[in-house]
């Protein structure tokens, strides 16, 4: 078995960060090659859905990153993403997703340097982290599963608000319940 | 303004304060509708069994004589202006009754333009609070009926309405279950709050009662139906649905007012309210907004400052 | 709840100076707080902000001092009402620099073994008086109008500088005393010298130099043709009052020495002998409370040196 | 199904050291949709890009991707050649494997498998492109250039000359701005109106510029190439097609007591006058407000003495929409007044120097006007109090400049230059006078500048005193000045008889209203934003909006003027071609489900979204969707990430591209 090599996705606009790399590559600097690099013109179009769109599609760490503040080609872009972004991790953080995963970085276009900085600490911490299951498990399972191991008794321990019997008051519905449990 | 000088320290809301407040609904309902000031008000009717109450759109008097308020009056009515009966507004102005959580989230279409105060007549409900579900509904409203989301409602009294329904009306004392909730999730560990989630997603039926009875979720077509490309999987299966829950607070995330509609129509019991409050927290943290108080011209996530937060970027 | 119809509340630090050499400011500063129905609560257990030296000799030490000060005026409701300016300056800055430097905050707060109180208000009473309690309600509480009284309003350093910290007034214009003597119906004069330093602590180490420049002060009141000079600070009044006497005797004749001027011919700032006549120190706390309605006898007029009685009495307001 | 085509380039050795190009090109083969693919030396030479036509013509390829270098290097080329192999050229994609692959990794095995993996997502990204038509967008050849001083007459000089229509619009009666008030220009000491008058004569003679003054734009619509200017023209109560210049109606006038503004209000004018008597057009105008016609209904003199009969009373505010493709921005400066703190401004006051309250206390424009050869004192340096000639002058600098604790912090950059003008101009005019200065640095960068400078000092014997002032007051008929010498060290005290502050220069009142009818940003102190600070310092974030002189930002005379030429041929450069192309990377609007709640347009940073009404066949209302013009749309896609049904797309980076790619990953 091989070791670890964890899948890294880099969102980048292509002002600044792509321009970054570039200059990386030019400068011949070294860095791990987990990463693959989705241009995009700016951060501002980076939607979250990509994100977890990533994970789910096996991505073990997201890089996103763009221009310094007041450097955004488009003017305001990167100001937008930040501020969406800044909500998502709240998101991501409060359903249980370590944000170790996810870095958000400002690489200019003379930041070669730094492009290689982010991406290697990025990649060599999710390296020690091990893969992301949460998302890639998600994809396998069906529905009903855990609810049908809960109903039968086999809690899973975790304490669900509220009584179900409310949930389901009627006797039509308490009946079609007990058929399935 | 002063909730500690306030002397009435109440335990229970009697049914003689929603007698009045009903009559001051009718008294002006009627009005409005005998001026032609509005086509029609959107408001509650008793529902058939007691103890219930339904929403209506009256346009006579006579059905307007019939409007009622009670802490059964839990649907927020907003959401008939933007999907049910989005018509009546093309005919004219429309009166509607409004809590603080409806009257937030007309600021909050306001601010989307989707709804112009000029088109509307707000009979503002000065609400202690509505029924929780699955309690005893007594027509008194006290601490063990009332519904988590009203135990921490900022907005009793609704600013900007064109009249108000009722005076200084507050239970006293009422221990906030969500933010309580909220922090016992936060303390979880990252895994468990995982397992959390993935428990409650996981019984997820997609029915979409959340979308549909969300006064935000007026999109022609959701982003979740679209299927080029599949953003989110369509089927009820748990990787889909974690992403329909995510989605959808993220979508919400300094626009919901609130109104805790989503959780209360979830026939799967999640709750979906703990997301939408979790992200108003972190707004109001960072950025200070807070959603509906007034229509604003943008919301937190269409703004920016040049010094925002970036302490989480490298 | 609009503020007016609650009553007006503070807690109120005197400050040494205003416990000795300067007790006059604090009794009238009590009698004209009293007049106007504003409270005013002593901090229990208040001791020395530092004051002008403290700063000198250990940063550290002078910054413990004041956040010790309002952790112990937070006990106190109401917003910190400081008469003294240097006290004023002091707790301020205390409170700026606390807020800007973080290791600072830490250190002092190891120190006075508590948090430091950066977020309590500290007033100065001219600021209470102008804007609190308000210039327009201040003219209507007037009993006794100070009518035909030339006043020199006189500053000093510490009141509006350095431009960031006092936020009172104009940094090197400012009008807050001008414009509470007009609500007091007396006559603010126009004049140079308004914002210069009277000399301050080197009353002790220095007293040469605090000679020269509140003779400098003094003389360009008088120029202005004033009655007298109002001041906000018990240093002040010290140098302006105290060392008025010295002052003649020492500048008796017209100087040409006052200021070492290299271009340009010498300023002669003095005027005749005749004209050096005494000019009675007032505090802002005296003149509000006299034209409130408030009797002499306990404004402390007894307890300075050049007597302002022959003064109010011409003026008819005793 | 499509038929994707797969250029592996070895880039002589760069790529194929580390990266195993056959086994990256024979993956990329296997790919479904991929009808060929192949590799070569290099891709970007004449015969690589031979190779890609052809393969293009046999395998009748509908999509192109080249896995070489950085697009941002080949890009173009290889879109052109998909172009000439008659493919549309944005269905030419490039795969980064030099820059982001074989450069910066070692190892051959994953540098091969990283390749192969990024040409997996980029034939996603081709799979799913789409045809794009460049934007033409039609240009209207004529200019705008608003502000009439010395940077918008150059502007509009350049244009017309060039063979383009200008408007030029000016808010006061006359052209000319600051530089015409200067009475001589640093550093070659030559008359300002001798040199400016001739300019101001040839804006109103020549056959490409119309000349709008005592007008002001009301409103700015449109985009680049087709802009509608709405100018509104205050009712100037002459008719200027009337008016024939003769100037009786200013003799005639009974009110002649009125502070002449032009002469910072120490000369007089009548109640109907024009500012100065070089003034363009030299057509007077009636200041209403202190008219006694106006005031009083009682006079009328002037149109009774006016033979052609221009006098016009009645006359009202008037309104007339320009077409225009390019805007040139002059608006110039105002001085900082350094009164007492004004009401809402961040920007603290000088009281304590007594200008106001002090006649003596003046500022560098009046003393430009007292030193004016038409100036009120006929070029005599007399003061204002009592007109007797100062002999000891004390110069300010850095009034309201450099100044944190008073609001501003930026140099004025002209005020050194000028002041020491000033101590030559006083020292000229009178002999036995002693000029000081108290200055903060000698700033002098400039062709000749710092010689002018030392020749003030040295020659002209200015004395300068490094330190600032603390205060002034009237002494007699004197003010004393205290300051400081911080070069010696000592207190400094000088009895002045005239006193001349260099006060800041400000942007003009009413700045940021105008920046926001443009649509154009501007700084914490109202001067306008260039696009880029040293590559775009002319251009506008807002395309086709040009910057010229010290509207954004202080400058003398020689910069403003550049910037005005270069601004100029900026416009011309816009005006070259009969269409603008443009990248078609711009967003569109799925009207069918947009449902008008425009965060697009809130987060829009162009001002590219507006709102369209869509109407049935009866007309009736039936929803408000955004639409998004293209001619102004940048490109960044902020829109889309916001749209919560995505009912608006970025064309080149649509959801479909940017998914098919993450599910290749």
């Amino acid at each position: 078995m091989h070791d670890f090599e964890p899948k890294i996705v880099a969102f980048v606009c292509t002002w600044c960060t792509y321009a970054g790399a570039d200059l990386a590559g030019t400068s011949r600097m070294q860095y791990p090659p987990n990463v693959r690099v989705l241009k995009f013109p700016c951060t501002g179009r980076i939607d979250p859905v990509f994100i977890l769109r990533a994970f789910q599609k096996g991505a073990d760490g997201v890089l996103v990153s763009g221009c310094h503040p007041g450097d955004c080609h488009y003017m305001a872009g990167n100001f937008h993403a930040r501020r969406r972004f800044a909500a998502f991790r709240a998101l991501l953080d409060f359903i249980g997703v370590d944000l170790n995963r996810l870095q958000f970085s400002w690489v200019s276009a003379a930041e070669g340097g730094k492009w290689v900085e982010v991406v290697t600490d990025l990649t060599e911490r999710v390296r020690t982290m091990g893969p992301m299951p949460e998302f890639k498990e998600l994809e396998h399972e069906e529905l009903w599963s855990t609810f049908a191991e809960a109903t039968a008794g086999k809690s899973t321990g975790l304490n669900i608000t509220g009584d179900r019997s409310q949930v389901l008051n009627t006797p039509e519905l308490k009946e079609a319940y007990d058929s399935i449990s | 303004m002063n909730a500690k000088a306030n002397k009435n320290q109440l335990t229970s809301i009697e049914p003689a304060y929603y007698e009045a407040v009903t009559e001051a609904i009718r008294k002006e309902a009627v009005k409005i509708l005998k001026e032609d000031t509005v086509v029609g008000v959107v408001g509650y009717l008793p529902g058939r069994r007691k103890g219930t109450a339904t929403p209506a759109l009256v346009t006579s008097v006579e059905e307007a004589e019939k409007l009622v308020f009670s802490p059964a009056c839990v649907n927020n009515l907003s959401v008939y202006l933007t999907k049910a009966k989005k018509g009546v507004l093309k005919q004219g102005k429309v009166g509607i009754v409004a809590k603080g959580c409806d009257m937030r989230a007309l600021a909050g279409l306001m601010t989307e333009s989707q709804l112009q105060r000029e088109d509307l007549f707000i009979i503002g409900v000065v609400c202690p609070g509505v029924y929780g579900f699955g309690v005893e509904r007594t027509g008194t409203l006290t601490e063990a009926n009332i519904a988590r989301k009203c135990r921490e409602c900022i907005v009793h009294m609704p600013e900007g309405a064109d009249v108000a329904a009722g005076t200084h009306a507050e239970l006293a004392d009422l221990t906030p279950e969500e933010a309580e909730e909220m922090a016992r999730i936060e303390a979880m560990p990252q895994a468990e709050r995982w397992a959390f989630w993935k428990e409650h997603f996981s019984r997820c039926i997609r029915c979409m009662a959340c979308r549909q009875v969300c006064p935000f979720c007026y999109c022609e077509q959701c982003l979740c139906d679209k299927n080029r490309p599949q953003a989110v999987e369509s089927s009820p299966r748990p990787a889909g649905n974690m992403a329909w829950h995510l989605v959808r607070a993220m979508h919400l995330a300094g626009r919901c007012g609130g109104c805790a509609e989503c959780e209360r129509v979830c026939p799967m019991d999640i709750p979906l309210n703990l997301l939408n409050r979790r992200m108003a927290k972190e707004l109001k943290e960072l950025y200070d907004y807070e959603a509906g108080l007034a229509p604003v011209e943008k919301g937190p996530l269409n703004q920016y400052k040049e010094d925002d937060d970036q302490s989480f970027i490298k | 709840m609009t503020p007016g119809k609650k009553k007006l509340s503070y807690s109120y630090y005197p400050g040494c100076s205003l416990h000795a050499s300067g007790r006059e400011y604090d009794i009238s500063t009590r009698a004209l707080f009293k007049a106007l129905n504003v409270g005013l609560k002593e901090v229990p257990d208040w001791f020395c902000c530092g004051a002008t030296p403290a700063h000198n000799v250990d940063e550290l030490l002078s910054l413990s001092l004041c956040a010790k000060n309002l952790s112990l005026a937070d006990q106190v409701e109401g917003d910190l009402a400081v008469a003294c300016a240097a006290c004023f300056s002091r707790l301020k800055t205390t409170q700026h620099h606390l807020k800007e430097d973080e290791t600072k905050r830490k250190q002092v707060e190891y120190a006075i073994d508590g948090p430091a109180s950066l977020n309590k208000p500290v007033k100065h009473i001219l600021e209470i008086l102008a804007r609190e309690y308000g210039l327009a309600k201040l003219e209507e509480s007037v009993k006794k109008p100070l009518m035909g009284l030339k006043v020199a309003a006189y500053y000093g350093c510490l009141l509006t500088r350095p431009p960031e910290v006092p936020e009172l007034d104009d940094c090197e214009d400012p009008s807050i005393m001008e414009d509470i003597l007009r609500a007091l119906g007396a006559e603010p004069v126009k004049w140079s010298h308004r914002m210069e330093c009277c000399g301050a602590n080197f009353t002790l180490s220095r007293p040469g130099v605090v000679l020269k420049l509140s003779n400098a002060i003094l003389e360009s009141a008088r120029l202005a043709g004033a009655d007298c000079i109002m001041v906000a600070c018990p240093l002040c009044h010290g140098n302006l009052d105290i060392r008025q006497k010295e002052i003649k005797e020492a500048y008796g004749a017209p100087d040409s020495t006052l200021f070492g001027s290299i271009f340009g011919s010498d300023l002669p700032l003095s005027t005749t002998s005749e004209d050096r006549r005494d000019l009675p120190i007032f505090y802002i706390t005296q003149l509000a409370a006299l034209a409130m309605g408030v009797a002499s006898q306990s404004l402390g007029f007894e307890s300075v040196i050049i007597d302002p009685k022959p003064l109010l009495r011409d003026k008819q307001l005793l | 199904m499509s038929r994707i085509g797969v250029f592996v380039c070895h880039c002589g050795e760069n790529i194929s050291r580390t990266v195993d190009v056959e086994q990256v090109a024979k993956a990329a083969g296997e790919i479904p949709g991929v009808a060929y693919s192949c590799d070569y030396k290099y891709m970007c030479s004449d015969p690589g890009q031979t190779l890609l036509k052809k393969a293009v013509a046999e395998h009748k390829l509908d999509g192109v991707l080249v896995a070489a270098c950085s697009p941002r290097m080949h890009e173009k080329t290889f879109r052109k050649a998909a172009e000439s192999a008659g493919l549309n050229p944005y269905l030419c994609e490039m795969a980064n494997i030099r820059e982001h692959c074989s450069w910066v990794h070692e190892d051959r095995e994953m540098a091969t498998e990283k390749a192969t993996g990024i040409v997996k997502l980029m034939v996603e990204r081709v799979r799913k492109g789409k045809s794009l038509a460049p934007i033409t967008v039609p240009v209207t050849k004529r200019a705008l250039v608003i502000g009439g001083g010395i940077a918008g007459i150059q502007a509009a000089l350049d244009i017309a000359d060039a063979g383009h229509r200008v408007v030029l619009v000016e808010r006061d009666p006359s052209i000319g701005g600051h530089m015409a008030q200067l009475s001589e220009t640093f550093p070659t000491l030559d008359c300002s109106q001798c040199i400016m008058t001739p300019k101001m004569v040839d804006v109103a003679n020549h056959p490409n510029i119309t000349l709008y003054t005592y007008a002001e734009i009301e409103k700015v619509d449109g985009y680049i190439g087709n802009f509608q200017v709405t100018v509104k023209h205050k009712a100037r109560s002459v008719d200027e097609s009337k008016c024939t210049g003769c100037g009786v109606c200013m003799t005639k006038c009974p009110k002649k007591k009125i502070p002449n503004e032009f002469d910072q209000g120490h000369g007089m004018r009548p109640a109907i006058y024009v500012p100065f008597p070089q003034a363009v057009p030299n057509t007077p105008v009636i200041d209403r407000e202190n008219c006694t016609m106006f005031q009083s209904g009682k006079c009328g003199v002037c149109a009774k003495v006016c033979g052609p009969g221009a006098v016009d009373y009645e006359q009202t505010d008037s309104f007339t929409v320009e077409d225009v493709g390019a805007i040139v921005v002059a608006t110039g400066f105002k001085l900082y007044t350094i009164d007492r703190k004004p009401e809402d401004s961040p920007i603290q006051g000088y009281g304590e120097f007594g200008y106001g309250t002090i006649p003596d206390v003046i500022d560098g424009m009046t003393f430009e006007r007292l030193a004016s050869a038409s100036g009120p004192t006929g070029g005599k340096i007399l003061r204002p109090s009592d007109g007797k000639e100062p002999k000891q002058v004390v110069f300010i600098q850095c009034v309201g400049s450099r100044a944190r604790e008073k609001g501003i912090s930026y140099c004025s950059k002209v005020c050194c230059m000028y002041t020491a003008k000033h101590t030559m101009l006083y020292h000229h005019k009178v002999h036995d006078g002693q000029a000081y200065v108290f200055f903060m640095d000698a700033r002098t960068p400039g062709k000749g500048y710092d010689e002018f400078w030392r020749r003030a000092v040295e020659e002209e014997e200015a004395v300068y005193i490094r330190g600032m002032v603390s205060r002034m007051y009237q002494k007699g008929d004197k003010i004393v000045v205290m300051g400081s010498d911080i070069q010696v060290g000592v207190q400094v005290e000088i009895e002045a008889d005239l006193v001349v502050l260099a006060t800041a220069v400000q942007a003009q009142d009413g700045a940021d209203l105008l920046a926001q009818k443009l649509g154009i940003s501007y700084d914490k102190y109202n001067f306008y934003s260039e696009a880029h600070a040293k590559l775009k310092p002319v251009e506008c974030a807002t395309a086709g909006i040009y910057l010229a002189g010290a509207c954004q930002g202080p400058k003398d005379i020689p910069d403003t003027v550049s910037q005005a030429s270069a601004a100029a041929a900026k416009v011309m450069t816009l005006f070259a071609k009969d269409q603008l192309e443009r990248d078609p990377v711009v967003a569109k609007v799925n009207e069918k489900y947009c449902v008008g709640c425009f965060a697009c347009k809130k987060v829009c940073a162009y001002g590219a979204i507006e709102e369209k009404e869509i109407r049935d066949r009866q007309g009736n209302l039936v929803k408000k969707v955004a639409y998004v013009n293209p001619g102004v749309c940048g490109g960044c896609g902020t829109c889309q990430a916001t749209c919560p049904s995505k009912s608006i797309e970025l064309d080149g980076y649509t959801d479909e591209q940017i998914m098919a790619m993450i599910e290749a990953l």
